[in-house]
């Protein structure tokens, strides 16, 4: 039932709002809206047992194991949200003047250096909202870069086959072609095809390492020496930091450029889709392009840079300073963590992967990459399982379901076919990765005896299995008041 | 080891299934000369309650000023229920709702936001948000550019009322596919884009026209005039609005003769803690015909294999993961989070609730600007109709007024010297309906102080914090 | 699965306490425990995943029509849990002095004062924890006033049979002997009963009005006359003032002591089985008996009035004050209900018990007192179910719970056969009380032609019936380790 | 209408269908002359925004004052993961499980709780909470009595280091049903029952014996020699306890020879906030042969008709809503929600955690002892073992050194000498884990001036606050 067909006209939730409406005689009736928006008219009672209702149809972190493939679903500490929705850092006006914020800007200021230190690169802007707008700001940033110096005749970015789709399309929303490098039988990028697309109309290449196909990009050095000497600069695509914190750094691998998904490797949570931060990391020779704001401390009091110091700036992103509440709870994380815990975040999530990928091929399913090591998530292919039983991917993700645990990420990336991207993070115990190898071999089972049970899942949650295609095809986007209700 | 279940045993077994010797086993494809050392600069982990103390006392270092700042994100009552019910772990945890069959609670959520926005702009259709406002903006303006099949050019109007940060956002967005900003003067008298301003374009080919309501200095545009020009001239028109003021503003899809064409604002009015700017989320409205063109999620309702209804992602061709370099936008994540708590507000505030907040921070700013103005050569630098935040001009420096106002736990407003020195002393004030009468009167009483004080040419006292 | 199967030895929340074990060597060895206690060892993730799944599998007001008659389950404002958790309440020691007391005790005092105006009486004690601890604090007030005139021989307290459990308990607790006064056949007093009764042994009368019957006692004022012309006192158990509230006041009917369940009326949550909060009214001749501590206001300050001020008080009934936290709860509800919400209280609770009466009434269900208003709530009787189709009570109640609702409660007053007491409250609206005559509607066409549905609900439930007597037979009161694990 | 739903149509049609013809007329049974008026003394509705001002206002006005008071309350961390879980609807808005199909969150939790508590008390059983600390002893004793079959007597020995209040309490809830509570002196020099002074009663017929650890002092007691005295004399032992202590030290269950009999305490230190003093709750422990005596509710564990295991409340007959006047005690509503909130703090710190926040309490009360003992004057009143509370006698009248502290912002501990005047300048202090070092410099400056200040015979400053 949607919350629309709890509504009653005249119903209110009488104490959210100021007791009485006042007068607004200075607005003229011409700019006046003519009738009140319809929306739901409930209770308070009914909208929170609405929405505690609705809360409960949901898979998550709090309730159940979400090995989703490139998002790094771990648990988000409850402390984190303790402490950043403390009342003075939720009642800051973003535009209070420094005197007035010197507590939240000591927490940022602080956020920067751990996570230069973490990454190995000489300066952070945490500005950016999400993955995908860091990505935009490195690749602006490397525009920015040869721009500053006259190298105008660069076009190309280059992204592996594998990359994310935020790669590619960020890159296009700087003004970039996209030239897609493929990926060699290991997984690891096709050396020869890269020094082929490598020119002077190359301004870059954007990585993730380790790759979306779950492996460690063993030639990275190499990489980043023959796209330096193409005059290209590296972008790396921090959203699989977790396989490497406290181990490897981007800035060691050569990367001029960085983002990081704190909604994955620091643990902030996924709230339905969002909000995440999407910190920048760069290297020296791309400070100045930073975008705004930043914080500066100098030994006594925390300032605010902004375009006025930076003039090379890409600029601002958003209207304000990013997503502080987020990196908040990032930071909280990373206090927690600290140094020592850095490292056993990688160490455990490899741990975990490595385990759950011996213990899945030992059932006898098949790893999309037998020669390498998992690093925090690996891939699994069914196609040998959609071929002779006819249950494809899907199929599998669906009954997973019904088994009381989230699909790993399904047929991404694009190049394996009939794939499962499956990243079971550092938190979860080893008992949850044995139950998901035998709700694996019980679906594979349940495939050969009763495949249309698993063709039709799921079978136990609110919903069976919906029609994707008439969503699309006959779009019902907003309710509408039947003709009755009018 | 903190977030870590694995004990001794675990490792142990864990390691021996796997075949290898330790951990550290793992990382043998990484190549050692590429290790890294212990993170020196990180300082040593803590448990929740040091960290905790320290939290606490940097939250507190901050004070609770008194708040007349507006300028984009606006301090209003958000119900109890809004945060304890969003941050219940099934809707704080989840992620984008990938199996929609596992999701059908954030999903039906975000099909009911979508119709809430509709509601509240009387658009056809509604995404399930981007980032902020400003960034909304620019996704607006490529999608504007992108859906306009009247029209060749890549070149935007935009009014120079709209929020200055939201312009630099979108440059620096839009920048760099050739996407041109043009700027509107304004009415020096009415602080409002004189309609005459747009002749200067009438024989241009434009894109799109961005028309803010209300616009940064909190006056109230002619927005069916523009509305109307946009559409005689080939132009779509991009609303950029406050959704508070809807609940008593014409909604942009009734503007002019035949509504404005695509609509975007902030959504941080809507239920979103100020938390120094974010999150909050960005919306984004458009005509059914533009759907296609959006960037960002979008919910539909469809039908499970019995026929009963239920919620899923859909129209996914638009977005990176499907079309990559060819995506509408390259938002992946967005802000989720925020729109749960946005549509929960709005069932809890409904229309009636929201015009009441609307109309009470109409009605306190005019308390506020009535009082300020009571002090000698305080005077108000625009005529024209506002909402809730109006432009004082000051007989002094506004930067050393808000220093010495701060100084007395009062932020006193926005500085518009930087973004518009033709202003002289400009002072963008707000008082939502959190402001009480006492809280008006603190802020006269000081303010008053300060300018005798100055005019007497003393300065008062101004203790350093 | 328990959380004690979730335990691993040496797994560890290790962010929620001390980084470190201190060492203790002032703490002789015999006095310490030679095994650590065997409580579970889980990671954070592991609890909050845990706790998380476990509270979806209850009932609440936040889910369910809760309908329990005598309980007022009604919507529990989430603005009362917000402001009673604010860190400044939550922080305060019960011992802080006055100084750095008065915020607290400035809510408490205006509290004081909100419910003397509500109920009529003199005086307010808020320290009882719940409704029975409020009524033995009202008992002993009795008897203390009794033993400070010298008046020792009473030694009977009268209770209608229809009263709660808790009312003779509570007697019994302040050493007065039990006597039953029965009921006529339209739910009043029995008069002649109540008189033939009544004596020099009469320390006084506990009675709920309205009555738990659902019923008001008309005669109230007789009763009253009577009972104090015998040398009793009158105790009102206040467990029924969400009918009454804002229009009758028990102190204008006659009674000398009354308690009132804040989380009922107040609409404090009920949070699983507590806490609630039971303070007690006096008239004037009770007001030197109240328990301690109470608040005072000299026109500048708050004051806490302990023994030394109050020499006759019964005393102390906790450590402390009583359940500050949910005092502070019940003050902020009843200042945003105000002067005018109190009576709109009584007029929607008993326009929903009225409606709901006559709609399953209509619908065929049997009135225990058909000849009476319904207050803010009433019984039905399924003796004729029972009796025709051999389905009972519990039946109905369980299958209920199949049709999304909470039972109402079953087989209370005890005189009533097979009686459902259905309290809807203010806070549900008009749909959901049809809904509910809609499913008993179901229900008796289940019970007709399926009658093993009915009697062997729930069916969608995380358990079935559950067996009552084997839980009392076969103790089973805490997890054991099985021998395996040691 | 705050939180009621009715438009003024389902009024008109829910009058109709009951036939009367206004709202009024339901209350036709209510004699006229009883009805009262508008409760004027009422102040009039306020919105959730105004009351939110009003009470931010008083919360603030409390301060945050740094705290070195036990006394039977204490200051623990809480992780943030105890309430954003308790407070979920579902558990903060169920009531008493009655319908056990419907709540097995509440049964299961509360039957984990009972194996959590029986694990550290070392007892058999455990029920399902009392009101607090204090009345958890008084139906200790009641129960006492009512289970002793070798004594006849109504006589309970309470040693004077029982909390006074506690004492005050027990007193206060048992008095009438003809129980007599005997003092027991304690050791001057010890601060700790003299197990001696059982002597005088050795011939006595005593139906109890309450053991307190550690004791009101902070001293730990004789357990072994007192529960064993009370097994020789059939008396019940009756523990009281501190259940974080019970991480580090013997549990009662394992007590002298056989263990004591019934276990109680208060449950405050396990998760809940200090609160002014509650919500707390009272735990109850005891032999399996005595769980038909227990008040309280109790859960068991059972199977559903499928043979699934499932919780129910169980051994009801003991309870006052079928046992009625025979009933074990009038207890009805308990503190449910604290009891959710400890078990999730258990589940959470588990034994070693609950061991660490032991171990840092005691020795950061070590800490502060020996700090303030440093200063001129302050020395400790007893020489025997204690756990994370000391007294200290000063060298001048603890009520006006206290006062002077609080005008600081310290809350330096409890003024003994009401309650025991024959210790003289004495002052019960505590610092948890939560105090730091910093904190203990601060206390013992202050203290350290104070002091000074007033051998110096100046008193020092003391601002009104
Ligand atoms: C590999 C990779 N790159 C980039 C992104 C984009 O990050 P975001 O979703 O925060 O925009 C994601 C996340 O989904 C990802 O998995
Ligand atoms: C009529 C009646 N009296 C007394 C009580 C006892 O109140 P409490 O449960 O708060 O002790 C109740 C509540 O259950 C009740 O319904």
């Amino acid at each position: 039932m949607l919350i629309f067909e709890h509504s009653r006209p005249g119903r209110r939730a009488t104490a959210q709002a100021p007791l009485q409406r006042e007068e607004t005689p200075a607005i003229p009736d011409a700019m006046r809206r003519k009738r009140p928006p319809r929306l739901p008219e409930v209770s308070e009672m009914q909208a929170v047992r609405h929405y505690t209702r609705l809360s409960q149809q949901n898979f998550s972190i709090d309730t159940h194991f979400y090995p989703l493939g490139s998002c790094t679903m771990k648990y988000n500490p409850r402390g984190s949200n303790a402490l950043a929705m403390l009342p003075g850092f939720l009642a800051r006006h973003p535009l209070a003047p420094e005197s007035h914020s010197q507590g939240v800007m000591a927490c940022l200021y602080d956020l920067q250096e751990i996570l230069k230190e973490v990454t190995g690169m000489q300066a952070v802007s945490l500005t950016p909202a999400a993955g995908a707008q860091g990505e935009f700001a490195g690749v602006a940033m490397i525009r920015a870069y040869h721009d500053s110096r006259g190298d105008t005749a660069r076009s190309e970015i280059l992204v592996p086959d594998a990359a994310h789709g935020t790669n590619p399309a960020s890159a296009v929303m700087c003004g970039y072609k996209v030239r897609e490098i493929p990926t060699d039988a290991d997984g690891d990028v096709d050396l020869d095809a890269l020094e082929e697309a490598l020119g002077p109309q190359t301004a870059g290449i954007m990585l993730t390492n380790p790759s979306t196909l779950g492996v460690f990009e063993r030639r990275i050095a190499e990489i980043a020496q023959r796209v330096h000497a193409a005059g290209g600069l590296l972008y790396y695509d921090g959203a699989n930091l977790n396989a490497i914190l406290g181990k490897v750094r981007p800035g060691d691998m050569g990367f001029d450029v960085i983002h990081m998904n704190l909604h994955k490797t620091f643990s902030t949570p996924h709230g339905g889709g969002g909000p995440g931060a999407g910190p920048v990391g760069v290297s020296e020779r791309l400070e100045p392009f930073l975008p705004v704001p930043l914080v500066a401390y100098d030994g006594d009091e925390y300032h605010w840079v902004t375009e006025k110091a930076r003039p090379q700036s890409i600029g601002r992103l958003s209207a304000f300073g990013g997503n502080v509440g987020v990196l908040l709870r990032a930071y909280v994380y990373a206090r927690m963590l600290g140094r020592e815990g850095m490292s056993r975040v990688a160490d455990y999530s490899t741990l975990n992967a490595n385990y759950l990928l011996k213990r899945l091929t030992d059932a006898g399913f098949e790893a999309a990459y037998p020669n390498r090591r998992a690093t925090h998530e690996f891939i699994i292919t069914l196609r040998r399982e959609a071929k002779e039983l006819g249950v494809n991917t899907m199929d599998f993700a669906k009954r997973l379901l019904d088994y009381g645990m989230h699909a790993p990420t399904t047929y991404f990336p694009l190049l394996v076919p009939e794939c499962l991207l499956i990243e079971p993070t550092e938190t979860e115990d080893p008992e949850t990765l044995d139950a998901f190898v035998e709700a694996m071999v019980r679906i594979r089972e349940e495939a050969e005896r009763t495949p249309d049970k698993v063709k039709t899942a799921p079978h136990s949650l609110p919903v069976r299995r919906l029609d994707d295609v008439r969503a699309a095809r006959e779009l019902d986007l907003a309710w509408q008041p039947s003709a009755a209700e009018g | 080891m903190p977030f870590i279940p694995h004990t001794d045993e675990d490792v142990r077994a864990m390691l021996e299934a796997i075949g290898a010797e330790s951990i550290e086993t793992l990382f043998d494809e990484v190549p050692g000369a590429l290790r890294c050392g212990g993170l020196e600069a990180v300082p040593p982990g803590m448990s929740e309650m040091e960290v905790g103390r320290l939290m606490q006392a940097r939250a507190r270092e901050d004070g609770q000023p008194l708040c007349f700042i507006g300028a984009g994100a606006y301090d209003h009552h958000i119900p109890a229920a809004v945060w304890q019910l969003a941050a219940r772990g099934e809707f704080y945890t989840a992620y984008t709702p990938y199996q929609a069959e596992a999701s059908q609670g954030t999903l039906q959520l975000l099909y009911e936001y979508q119709s809430m926005m509709t509601a509240l702009t009387a658009m056809d259709v509604s995404n399930a948000s981007l980032y902020d406002g400003a960034s909304a903006l620019a996704e607006a303006v490529l999608m504007a550019v992108r859906a306009n099949r009247k029209s060749k050019s890549r070149r935007v109007l935009v009014p120079r009322t709209v929020h200055p940060a939201y312009r630099r956002a979108v440059q620096a967005i839009v920048g760099y596919q050739g996407i041109e900003l043009l700027d509107l003067p304004y009415d020096p008298a009415g602080g409002h884009t004189d309609p005459a301003a747009l002749d200067d374009h009438a024989d241009e080919d434009i894109a799109a026209l961005v028309i803010p309501q209300p616009n940064f200095f909190g006056v109230l545009e002619e927005v069916d005039v523009l509305t109307d020009w946009a559409a005689a001239h080939g132009a779509l028109s991009i609303a950029v609005v406050n959704p508070v003021a809807l609940a008593l503003l014409e909604p942009p899809g009734e503007w002019g003769a035949n509504g404005a064409d695509i609509c975007c604002g902030e959504g941080q009015p809507l239920g979103a803690p100020l938390t120094s700017g974010g999150p909050y989320f960005g919306f984004l409205c458009c005509r059914q015909s533009f759907v296609r063109q959006m960037p960002g999620r979008i919910v539909g309702r469809t039908v499970d294999l019995d026929g009963k209804p239920g919620f899923t992602l859909t129209l996914q061709a638009r977005e990176q993961h499907i079309r990559r370099s060819k995506a509408t936008s390259n938002i992946c994540t967005n802000q989720g989070l925020m729109v749960t708590a946005a549509t929960i507000h709005m069932a809890l505030l409904g229309a009636e609730g929201l015009a009441r907040v609307a109309a009470a921070s109409h009605a306190n700013t005019a308390r506020l600007v009535e009082r300020l103005t009571g002090i000698e050569g305080v005077e108000p630098s625009f005529d024209r109709p506002a909402f809730h935040e109006r432009v004082l001009r000051l007989p002094a420096p506004v930067k050393d007024v808000l220093r010495s106002l701060a100084a007395h736990n009062v932020l006193g407003g926005f500085d518009l010297h930087d973004d518009y020195p033709e202003l002289g002393d400009a002072l963008l004030v707000c008082a939502t309906e959190m402001r009480t009468g006492a809280d008006i009167d603190i802020y006269y009483e000081k303010l008053e102080r300060i300018i005798r004080m100055r005019s007497e040419s003393r300065c008062p006292v101004e203790p350093k914090i």
